[in-house]
């Protein structure tokens, strides 16, 4: 199925928000003035537009400590996120989370999640609310090759597949977790699809750098889940462009490894040459998007430094307390 | 006002609620039992009898019942709680937490503080707790001053069927996590029940006994052994005041100050593990905020510092007992 | 390969004795004289002692809830189970476990365990301990087909393909969980090694009521890891006679089930049928060896009767305690 | 003496004790960090650098990278160390006891006890705990209260490099489990480190500052603290005594009790959640057991009972400080 201008143009701007949001961050942390772990998600756009560009509110995701692009493409305000990774009072959790816990429950949005793994539980039980309420929601959980190895993980596809959920397990296999190879950590040399697929579900496999190879194939999952067939699972096969964490020295690249991931595998240039040379888009109007989109961020990392910042006495709010 | 046994205060309130509220729903092992075999569902209700029937009158979209897999059972609920649902989950035994915490611990009692206060997550996890069984180490454990060190949850320990329906049915629609602890030797306990829609505050303490001379603070199945302690000292002309917690967090602090301003003698009985417990979080409370009160050191009656040991003799031992609080008030009134 | 006559005697001898253990059990905790809660192996004997009898003391086993079976096939002092499960002081554990963690270091019996798949990944340690010693020594995890859905049991599973130890997972398939049917809970419709293999391992299976089928399964099995080819998995099919514990009324077993099963699927039947049809063993041996397990059997409830009780001082020691 | 980081410290005993002893071995998530990459086996040591270097000295049987699976890292521990090897398992954060508490507190802390003191489990659990790096509130945890509340375990918690020396080495020779807690901020603290095969006894407090007035109680990154509060009181005649615990369990009673019956006051410094804390702990061992001692209520300094929230002003607001010790200081001495 042909996707429209509107929606080609619209799937790219998230990419690219998702974009300019990290590398916009990988600068700034250098500069100390952000706090915390952050873990960025450039690389991997495709993977979490693709995926929930087929989604709405009421259809739920879950994500990972490397949350900020699910968190955008499915609907987070991004200069309120920007202002919960300065820490401000005005975040989206008012400073209290950070990035890695950036949560939208509005937009279905359950929240980043610092524990690997922790995820995809949560996942199945929004599954099971989805089928209680039957109206062919779906609830999805973004896992990593590395949260593959968590037995919560394994028990969470078992009980989808038991209660029939409509579950979507996708594994965007990076090839890292943190620093250690996947192939390693993943005792089927890596091939965690068809790991899944032993649970007793339908799996699909797509391209993680290819948005148009992530939609489809989610259009392919969605479809089948939403008819009440229980779960499924995905694989895409993506990249990261950064470090594990901001200040990785990866060494564990292979040589030339970074130049030749952000030449041959980056999202936004093969989105770019496909809807170019298919002369569904040119490039003008990809050109429009992107200066809307540096003006965004610009003016979202301003509004993140002049936004008012959390006082002691909201350390004690939005919590039962004791003593 | 029924008469009726603790485990079927559980099961007529969980019914009561999932009657109520359509988005109550309830999942754990065996809670339906019997599926997928030759029996099929209900040939076994949930092994305390405390869901027996919610699968034929409620359905399997709304009793689940789950393979062995705990971390998934909270982390679902978790789940189904986010999603505007009220899940009760079922840990078949209170030490199952060991293998289902984070979901319990840090996703279930953070996501309100971590998210900004911008969500809720009404579930509520069910267990059966303590000793009494010689069930040895892994099934006997009393896990409330682990959760009550928690941010976030609160707890609810009912000493009797009355308090089971108005606690759990606060829990129910309380929009934060709780966790419900049910004594395995209270499940066959009896006692009258109020009619209509009973519910009880948390934070609320019980005065089961009024005495001027001693306090004594318990929950849960310790309650009991402390009102027969009180009734026999009462007759010697001992009074002692026997605080029933009914929530350690909430934790009713006014009740536990007021008396003791009055008694100026502090007794914590509570059948949880001494180290970073209950016990001592009570007295340091007592001892922070009412030294000026207290005539006596405060005292403590709880097992020793050691795993729940499987035979009878040593079980019993380890367990408190009325002659061990017996002589703590004894002792306590004998100071200086 | 062919037994030796001593060696099926033995094998018969600890296949019986399980049994009998079992059977006098049942009858004595209906006696109230026994306490706690009480897993009987019954009708699953085969696995145990096919297993058991390729392994020496330096191999390593770990059990579950339903322990008695895997303790004495892997050679604890059954006189001194019945005293533990009787409550002494002088029972293997001191009375301080009882019958859910009976343990018999020495033997390589690393404990029964009261935690559905708290097993598994112990059993990895102690094959990396195996394989730091390099005398093709193994480590065994018994699992149900309920513990088999647990995060641990996966988690062990991959964590053993990734370091490549002398593991092995011994699924024993009884059909329930619990009152719960192995085609509810598993969700590939009950079949384990599938699933298992799906981890990465070789898998076998294996009739798990005909002792001689466990038996050269395992031999294959053993061959296998021994060798150094990393871990292996099995699933033997096999039956539980009596409830999940004790008291259990069993109403989800099928209209006659308990006495087809007893009359069909014996192992102890099958194997006398096996050995007397080809004429290795004659009924007189046989009865020997039952003549001999019944008094066993009657002295360790004997002794166990009269064994020094714990008194409450033995609840201080054994651990570090503080105050 | 050598001066050194306090992860140098964890490094090089751990260096040592596996030369001196083939049994020992590690395990732990990216310890080696590299594995199955182009970068190959230590291209990034452990994440806190404590690991580097192992792997290539004493190779992959004995330095076990594995994947992110918690309770098997755990229970795998407890399988090596069943089989008398003496295993050093790290958890990259001390958090993550919520994904493998069943291996900790009904596995390993239990294995003597229930098998009736007929096996041992030398194995030691690292992990770094603690907040100070806006970690956020999975992240961020001091869980040695927890920990100390669970028989069978024993818990320790160095404040120093030398503490770190002399108690690792301990720890690895022991033959009870031991939850070995390494402070986030103090990794690159430095100090002497005693040369040689230097090791601190279990159970034995530190007296870290000496003084007659108040006795403060701490461990870990507090003690650092509460010696500059004390440092700067002691300039105005103020004398503090400072316990640094060193092990939460066993628990030095009698540093603690000795010095309280001097200064008559107590106040426990320490960064976990107060409720059924070590904080609450401690107040209620001396309010039971040094009573007539005390002068003033004891009082603790702790976060409050919230999570830890990720902001620069909310994290700060939220930890002890030297402000919030010295005003307890000067409090208790203000008392009536
Ligand atoms: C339970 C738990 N264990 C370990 C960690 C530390 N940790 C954070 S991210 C990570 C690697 C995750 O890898 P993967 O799932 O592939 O996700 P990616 O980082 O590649 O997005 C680890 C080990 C954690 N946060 N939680
Ligand atoms: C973690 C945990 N969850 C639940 C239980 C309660 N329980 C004990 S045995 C059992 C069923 C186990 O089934 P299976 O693994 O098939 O073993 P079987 O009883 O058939 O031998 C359950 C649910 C437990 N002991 N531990
Ligand atoms: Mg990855
Ligand atoms: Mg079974």
């Amino acid at each position: 199925m042909q996707l429209s201008r509107d929606a080609l143009l619209r799937s790219y701007r998230q990419m690219k928000v998702i974009r300019e949001f990290e590398e916009r961050l990988h600068t700034e942390i250098m500069t100390g003035e952000i706090a915390g772990f952050t873990h960025l998600y450039c690389g991997q756009e495709a993977v979490a537009v693709g995926v929930c560009e087929h989604l709405d509110n009421v259809d739920k995701i879950i994500s990972t400590h490397r949350g900020h692009g699910h968190c955008i493409a499915k609907g987070c305000d991004v200069p309120t996120m920007m202002k919960e990774i300065w820490g401000s009072a005005e975040g989206t959790c008012k400073g209290k989370g950070g990035s890695m816990h950036i949560a939208d429950i509005d937009q279905g949005m359950l929240g980043a999640n610092g524990i690997v793994g922790g995820g995809a539980p949560i996942a199945v039980g929004a599954a099971m609310a989805a089928k209680m309420d039957g109206q062919g929601k779906v609830s999805i959980a973004f896992s990593g090759d590395g949260a593959c190895n968590q037995g919560t993980t394994f028990e969470a596809m078992n009980m989808a597949v038991v209660t029939k959920v409509p579950a979507i397990f996708v594994f965007e296999n990076n090839h890292y977790s943190e620093h250690t190879g996947v192939d390693y950590a993943v005792g089927t040399s890596g091939d965690i699809a068809s790991r899944a697929e032993a649970f007793g579900m339908k799996v699909w496999r797509g391209n993680g750098v290819d948005f148009f190879s992530v939609y489809e194939t989610m259009r392919e999952v969605l479809d089948y889940v939403r008819a009440g067939n229980g779960p499924a699972a995905v694989e895409f096969d993506t990249e990261r462009f950064f470090g594990h964490f901001e200040g990785d020295p990866q060494r564990y690249r292979g040589e030339g490894e970074l130049d030749r991931i952000r030449e041959q595998r980056d999202c936004l240039k093969i989105f770019r040459e496909k809807v170019t040379q298919a002369k569904l888009l040119d490039g003008a109007d990809l050109d429009a998007v992107d200066a809307e989109v540096m003006s965004l961020i610009e003016a979202s990392v301003e509004g993140a430094r002049a936004a008012a910042r959390p006082t002691a006495e909201d350390v004690l709010t939005d919590v039962y307390i004791s003593y | 006002m029924a008469r009726m046994m603790y485990r079927e205060a559980v099961l007529r309130t969980i019914f009561e609620e999932m009657e109520r509220d359509e988005n109550v729903v309830m999942l754990g092992e065996d809670i339906v039992g019997g599926m997928g075999t030759a029996g099929g569902p209900e040939a076994i209700g949930g092994i305390w009898s405390t869901s027996t029937g919610l699968f034929d009158k409620f359905g399997g979209g709304r009793v689940i019942d789950t393979p062995i897999s705990e971390s998934a059972i909270i982390g679902a609920a978790n789940g189904l709680a986010l999603s505007g649902k009220r899940p009760i989950a079922e840990l078949m035994f209170a030490d199952f937490i060991g293998v289902s915490l984070d979901q319990i611990w840090n996703q279930m009692g953070k996501f309100r503080y971590m998210f900004g206060g911008k969500s809720k997550c009404p579930a509520v996890v069910r267990m059966a707790y303590g000793a009494g069984f010689n069930a040895a180490p892994q099934h006997s454990q009393s896990v409330h001053s682990l959760l009550t060190s928690m941010p976030g949850l609160k707890v609810v320990i009912p000493s009797t069927p009355a308090d089971v329906v108005g606690l759990l049915r606060t829990a129910i629609r309380d929009d934060d996590p709780v966790m419900f602890l049910e004594h395995k030797a209270l499940y066959g306990a009896k006692g009258e029940v109020p009619d209509g829609d009973y519910t009880i505050p948390f934070g609320h303490a019980r005065l089961s006994r009024a005495g001027q001379d001693v306090t004594i603070v318990t929950c849960g199945l310790m309650v009991g052994f402390c009102e027969r302690v009180a009734d026999k000292l009462a007759a010697e002309g001992i009074g002692c005041d026997v605080i029933d917690l009914r929530t350690t967090s909430p934790l009713d602090e006014e009740a536990i100050l007021d008396s003791v301003e009055v008694t100026g003698r502090l007794i914590v009985v509570d059948e949880s593990v001494p180290r970073c417990s209950l016990a001592t979080d009570i007295i340091s409370l007592v001892s922070e905020k009412a030294f000026s009160s207290l005539k006596a050191p405060p005292a403590m009656v709880t097992p020793p510092h050691t795993p729940v040991p499987f035979a009878r003799e040593l079980e019993s031992a380890y367990l408190p007992s009325t002659d061990k609080i017996e002589a703590a008030v004894r002792k306590i009134l004998a100071w200086r």
